[in-house]
């Protein structure tokens, strides 16, 4: 058990984490503060049959990542923000034609260039909305090394149970930070892989509803010979060029995410029953908010914390909930205020809604947000 | 002779009358008639695959015992 | 001479939706007798395409196919084929498609030489946007997007390969059927990065805007303007004016990259043994 | 042990960023504190400014970086004069004696680090660990042996010797160094 | 005045409308729905002495466009969801440079490659959030040919003034559809040009506030040699990778945008004092909305219309004014409910929102917004 | 001898951000010695970068100077060059920023043959970034993203842009300073696609990495495996091997893209009269 | 005059949105008219469903398309079979003869376009003409010249001559068409 | 020998110690000591400029006149 304690940085964190959820496939191009992902997996993946390729740009990486996954292997790529952004023609393409993958965006602060090497989290908003066109996005964004490694595992399970990639929004913060880890014993990690069809070739329609809204997914190469499109399509993979196969395929892409909220919505709160002030925050702001609530309470003050792992889909019923309760909600970000606008879509009780916004590479410090809890109770 | 196959025009719904069969066939016995491909001669046909080979639409097959 | 394409097409999604004339079905067409001489197995083919005419060709052909992005088609193939070396990767692209939205990931391929055969269907111009130029529409030309004349000159894709590392490089026409054949079993027989270039003919978008309004009359013109390889050296430079070579241009033995990566897992497992 | 937060800073090259994750595993693995180390540096590779920091605590860490340092080590003027104002009041500030002090309001030990490194070491990029012997003379939060058998994990195995040489220069000039009070 | 009226499409009014904006700079790349601007371009613009240019992709053309308008030529693009997404990573160092020109998105069905020919309001959020980290982003969407060829001329002198990218967000129907509009004189036409320095060289610096937040900005070629950077820089133009630079910069290029709404967002209403019903639209929806208001009207309910057609900054202010009068807002889209959430974050009181929304390529019919209208009433 | 390179170097911006020994330095150096001695109108001419270490050249020239993305510099170049035809404009890039993620771009720009002049400084590595191969990177050595030995082929940049069409191919390196000074100005002076490769050297990211701890060994090994052009093709292909010719490579009239447009221009104009 | 509503459909390379163009074109420019003109079609230059709307009105025109065609002319089986049944109580339909017609409740008019586009006109391609011949003989909205004029204003030069033949074709054919009501 | 110039070291600030110019100096008088450059005999200079061609930080110029 002893040698399981590791020192590690978030970057190093998704290195363990994918090799540990099966990840046997990085495609990838390097960038200032993601490069050790790659690093750490082009050391890594050849030990256990997994293959590394550095692709000569992101928009190559990401389509290497899915056509990797099409061939069976569970695949990852990492960027950061200016690579995302070029990532997000072909992201469009793997939620559309529905091919688990998982793309790590260790933030930086932008836009362009920014400022390279400091901590953002910038780029929530984009998560979201950055391809063209409605879509289906999971995101996640640890707080910790140890969440790091617990939510990598996490989005390839996603990936693979819901057949999507999986975006993991870290903040340069947690993936350069370096921090006590225990990993977990390898049983001891629970790995969902692609529902296999059961029918064979002849029977097999490759976007077809079979048994809850995730179709199976066959290997290339094993006989099933099917056509997947960008394009909308109707369940054989055949694009018709109809408005009924755009929105049944649209309804069933956002169906299998919204409808999996029990599952996908990951968060933790402490919130005790009097708590009059919430703070809400994800990433590594989320340190400074917990610090922050225990200083308050050691002041006496109402105060408790929700922590969301998952940021998209966002929590909307459970967050609606909260504003009922709540007097106050607080939501520190690095940035200018993304998540806050969806808590401010979703409050309409009494609670006022408060940001503390910090979007120049420096860290949102316990005592601001102590201060604002002092200034709202 | 017999051996040879003939052409046959297996898919005449897909013909789209664009004449490229017509201007391979050695021996002209391929017409365009209102759009469609047809064959005037069978008999002279020599089996060449010129117009299965170059038939974008894969209309024609030169069928080795012409069971037409 | 019977080729047996039946397997191969995807007899229920005919016809398909290109235009009468249009020299991509022909292609596509002695692509599919090519994989039938070279007897690959189908149950291990995929094939990848971008977006175009020539990406739909990817849906009519019976095997794994996959309907890309613009551009990325050699990308998603180098993923399928490092995750599953085992699989012969076919890619289907268009010249606007392969060489210019996705002219890098054309010469990185080659670069790497990893064994995909790709199949750039050059019509010399953007049929499924409706005729504006691509980087192959001669100079002088009319397109859509070049109303004055097209200024842009052209690669040599033989060329613009072979500087990037293919090791097998091809090129052939719609016209000459038979050739198209033989190169691409070849190319798929190939160990490494085969680039085929297989002259197509739009008489919509590219020959009606220059003078060639009929298939026929465009495939005359790749008649009469290519020569093979085996003749093209004979000729005088006066000769050449005009004409292109076909066949096989190029070809080479040389490492192929998933191979040497399979090297590395053997080498690092082995040592951690 | 209650939260005890320590900032190397200098410029890009000097090893700072490595000098920290020494110690950060020295605490965890030697030691069994928990602990955090963050950076932050420009995109240089030599040269800009540079920072790195270690919290240590028993209990869990939230915030990950350092509030107040307990101690701040500075190699460079710049650096000095950007965080000596941060340091606890019981905190220790450990710099080179090129670095003209200002307003001394706690414990500052001056000390020829760099003269030491190329005269006693004869590598002046071992600055860095030569602050780990200082620190390791200055501090009990961490042992000796700890810190000496992390040190020997990270550097390469060729400089393994030349690195302890510097450790123990370190220990040496604390020992006798200097303080500003 | 007679051969003034033209029957021209949206994206024929596009290229009209630049060439009278002063354009006289095109890069792009074809793709369905947008083709015809370039075309249209390719053959107008020589005649004006401008320049058209086509690019190897999306990404060579945005930075193309930048560096024609650097190179001091009012310069633009034009492309679909897919080339969108492949500019965004330029287009964010547009914003961040300051460089003005404008980037047209006719927009079809997304995601992926989806319905290439069909019309949809799906990119709305993108424009908003499609490059990483926070920016400014000012777009404008035209309902009517007409209003094509008016935002055209406001987009860039929006871009000149404010010296940054504009969005033109197109539908596709408008962008095909053929419609009378009657082109205004020369004379009648308000044009903007960026402001140039009024200081030498010796006194420059490009990115100072010398007379409000706009700095002016000289053609390359004139003798300043200035530099310029993606990096969070200094009003010299310098990165000097601090964190006060990054937050004074991103405020100034926020508050040019934000502080000068007056200016910048457009839009139109028809709601009469006892109006309690208010359908919100944009775009070609607009169309359907004004059929169902006035149905609506003609049978006696008290129904009005607002018209965005500045979509960001969303008017949050004149929103939130709104949402105080009306009983309920309706807001037709073409998307699964972009615009819709920013009404919902901005109205508190008693007013409903509801969406009606369409995302399969079809358009929203008069008779649909008045079933909802006749509902809610 | 003695280059006025004050006028043309933002003095106040040094020491620059690269560190000891980097080639970088020098090649910036002699290309504003170029610059100097091609006499051309230093208000008239701009420089365009992209992103890594090499990108950070912009900066520290006094021009009108433009710091981009990460491999689009020539794309920014061209909107600048066609707009202004006017200017003299340089682009300077990486092996990673003009070859990996800009390849499309440098071959789009040689096959316009537009007047750029491309500087592509060629340390081999990802300096930026510290440490990642490039696809410049010699098959074979380490990298941090090559921890077993970099499997990729790499390209043969003077062949890759003739085969795409620059009229103008050079290639110098730091260490040969007087040669690299007069290319430069012989570059600057070409009408049409310039594309100078300069070799630099990174000792901390890929010299360290490479058995080549300092800047002297890399340069000496530049010495030593450069050969003049005008002595290379009298080398035998044994005594080749391992070495690489410098110099003016190839040089081409060739019809400029900007030029070009130019007289669409005027004949529309003519016409429109 | 109230809004009237005209769709045109058909396959990809029918023309059909050429002959709405024109429409449009002669009732801007020749009769003042609002219109407002879309269309629908799929990727494929040739094969596909395609189709065209032209809505005219003396006010302007808010919602662009067609809502209920006062004309609608179907040229393929398909085309009609997914419109016949939008057509207004008082509208008309136009198809070609191939077609086979089901549920009729509109005046509908089966006429062989193609047919005489080929025998009459010696060329297929000019039915989308043929067809605007035999609206004009069917509505009084636009006048024979506005439409000639426009038609003429639209088609290549060279083929003028045959395009005004399709057009008196169309309208000869209208005046003897067969209506199944 | 006086029309040629000496080497100066007129940004001595911006010395890395690369010793780039030690290697290419013909005649040797260019040391690093401490990280910094120095010029051990001026008088042997023979103004080839090797070292202003090479630095890569521009601290030496050769100067025509000589004025130090
Ligand atoms: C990112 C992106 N840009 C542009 C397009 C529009 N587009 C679709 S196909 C095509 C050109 C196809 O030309 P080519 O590759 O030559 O193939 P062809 O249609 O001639 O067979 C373009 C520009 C797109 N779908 N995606
Ligand atoms: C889109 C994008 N991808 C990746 C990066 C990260 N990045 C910055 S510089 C660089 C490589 C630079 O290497 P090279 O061009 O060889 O220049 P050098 O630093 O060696 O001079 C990379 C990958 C980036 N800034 N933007
Ligand atoms: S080649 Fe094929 S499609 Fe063309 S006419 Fe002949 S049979 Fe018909
Ligand atoms: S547009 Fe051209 S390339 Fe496309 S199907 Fe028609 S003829 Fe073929
Ligand atoms: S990392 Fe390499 S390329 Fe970059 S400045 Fe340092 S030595 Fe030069
Ligand atoms: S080359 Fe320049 S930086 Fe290097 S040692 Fe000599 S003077 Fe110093």
């Amino acid at each position: 058990m002893k040698d399981k304690i590791k020192l590690l940085q978030g970057d190093e964190a998704v290195v363990e984490g994918a090799i540990a959820a099966g990840a046997r496939f990085f495609a990838g191009y390097p960038i200032t503060p993601a490069s050790e992902i790659a690093e750490g997996l082009a050391e890594k993946l050849p030990i256990y049959g997994g293959k590394f390729i550095q692709m000569e740009d992101e928009l190559a990486s990401m389509a290497c990542v899915i056509g990797a996954s099409l061939s069976g292997l569970k695949s990852i790529t990492a960027t950061s923000g200016p690579g995302f952004s070029l990532k997000q023609e072909n992201l469009g393409l793997g939620m559309m034609i529905e091919v688990p993958c998982v793309v790590v965006n260790v933030q930086r602060v932008g836009p362009s260039t920014g400022l390279p090497t400091s901590p953002s989290q910038g780029d929530v908003m984009q998560a979201k909305w950055g391809t063209h066109g409605d879509h289906p996005v999971i995101a996640l964004a640890p707080s910790s090394v140890k969440e790091t490694y617990e939510l990598t595992v996490n989005a390839f399970n996603f990936a693979e149970r819901f057949r999507t990639p999986v975006i993991l929004l870290l903040d340069e913060i947690v993936g350069h930070m370096r921090e006590k880890v225990v990993l977990p014993d390898e049983e001891d990690i629970e790995i969902w892989n692609r529902k296999k069809p059961e029918v064979g070739p002849e029977n097999f329609n490759p976007y077809e509803e079979t048994d809850g809204l995730v179709p199976p997914m066959p290997n290339y190469g094993e006989g099933y010979r099917y056509h997947t499109t960008g394009l909308f399509h109707d369940r054989t993979g055949f694009p018709r060029g109809t408005n009924e196969d755009a929105k049944n395929l649209m309804d069933r892409l956002m169906a299998k995410i919204e409808g999996n909220m029990d599952i996908i919505s990951l968060y933790e709160e402490d919130i005790r029953d009097d708590d009059e002030i919430i703070v809400l925050a994800y990433g590594s702001t989320m340190r400074s908010a917990i610090n922050a609530i225990n200083q308050a309470r050691e002041a006496g003050i109402k105060a408790g914390w929700i922590k969301l792992k998952t940021i998209w889909p966002f929590p909307v019923d459970y967050i609606k909930e909260v504003g009922r309760r709540a007097k106050a909600l607080i939501i520190p970000e690095l940035n200018r205020g993304q998540i806050i606008k969806e808590v401010r879509e979703n409050v309409f009780g009494n609670a006022e809604v408060h940001g503390i916004n910090k979007y120049d590479g420096t860290l949102i410090k316990p005592e601001e947000i102590l201060n604002m809890i002092q200034e709202v109770k | 002779m017999s051996k040879k196959g003939k052409v046959k025009i297996t898919h005449p719904e897909r013909c789209k009358g664009c004449e490229i069969c017509v201007m391979y066939c050695p021996t002209d016995i391929l017409v365009v008639k209102k759009g469609q491909i047809t064959i005037t001669d069978i008999d002279n046909c020599v089996g060449c695959y010129n117009c299965e080979l170059s038939c974008p639409d894969f209309v024609l097959e030169v069928v080795e015992n012409n069971e037409r | 001479m019977g080729y047996k394409i039946d397997e191969y097409l995807r007899q229920d999604k005919l016809p398909h939706i290109w235009c009468p004339g249009c020299g991509h079905g022909t292609i596509m067409g002695n692509l599919i007798r090519g994989i039938d001489k070279a007897k690959i197995d189908p149950d291990k083919t995929v094939v990848v395409s971008g977006i175009g005419c020539s990406g739909r060709a990817s849906g009519y052909m019976n095997f794994d196919t996959l309907h890309t992005t613009h551009g990325r088609a050699i990308a998603f193939a180098t993923g399928i084929k490092l995750a599953n070396p085992e699989l012969n990767v076919i890619v289907i692209t268009g010249d606007g498609d392969g060489t210019a939205i996705g002219g890098n990931h054309l010469i990185h391929g080659a670069r790497r030489n990893i064994d995909l055969t790709v199949v750039l269907m050059n019509n010399h111009i953007y049929g499924m946007t409706s005729g504006q130029f691509s980087p192959m529409t001669p100079t002088g030309d009319n397109a859509t997007t070049a109303p004055y004349g097209n200024i842009d000159q052209n690669f040599d894709l033989a060329d613009l390969t072979k500087a990037s590392g293919a090791s097998f490089i091809a090129r052939g026409t719609a016209y000459n059927t038979r050739q198209l054949i033989e190169i691409f079993a070849e190319g798929l027989l190939h160990t490494g990065f085969s680039f085929i270039e297989a002259i197509s003919q739009c008489p919509v978008n590219y020959g009606r805007r220059n003078g060639l309004s009929s298939a026929v009359d465009m495939l005359k013109c790749q008649r009469d303007s290519s020569v093979n390889i085996r003749k093209w050296d004979s000729l005088s430079k006066e000769e050449k004016k005009g004409k292109f070579p076909t066949g096989v241009l190029y070809k080479e033995d040389k490492r192929e990259y998933t191979e040497m990566y399979q090297e590395i897992i053997d080498s690092v497992q082995e040592e951690a043994k | 042990m209650d939260r005890f937060e320590i900032r190397l800073s200098g410029a890009g090259g000097q090893g700072m960023i490595l000098a920290g994750i020494i110690i950060a595993e020295a605490c965890l693995y030697e030691e069994g504190l928990n602990v955090t180390q963050t950076q932050s540096y420009g995109p240089e590779s030599r040269g800009g400014a540079s920072r790195a920091e270690v919290v240590l605590s028993r209990e869990v860490i939230d915030f990950p970086k350092v509030i107040k340092p307990d101690i701040l080590v500075a190699l460079t003027q710049k650096a000095y004069n950007k965080y000596y104002n941060d340091v606890k009041d019981e905190g220790i500030i450990i710099v080179d004696n090129s670095i003209e002090l200002s307003n001394i309001k706690v414990k500052t030990y001056q000390m020829p680090i760099f003269e030491k490194a190329i005269e006693e070491v004869e590598m002046k990029l071992s600055a860095n660990i030569l602050v780990l012997g200082i620190i390791d003379s200055l501090i009990n939060q961490v042992k000796s042996s700890s810190l000496k058998k992390a040190i020997k994990k990270r550097v390469p195995e060729r400089t393994i010797a030349v690195n302890m040489k510097a450790f123990a220069v370190g220990k040496k000039l604390a020992e006798g160094g200097k303080i500003d009070e």
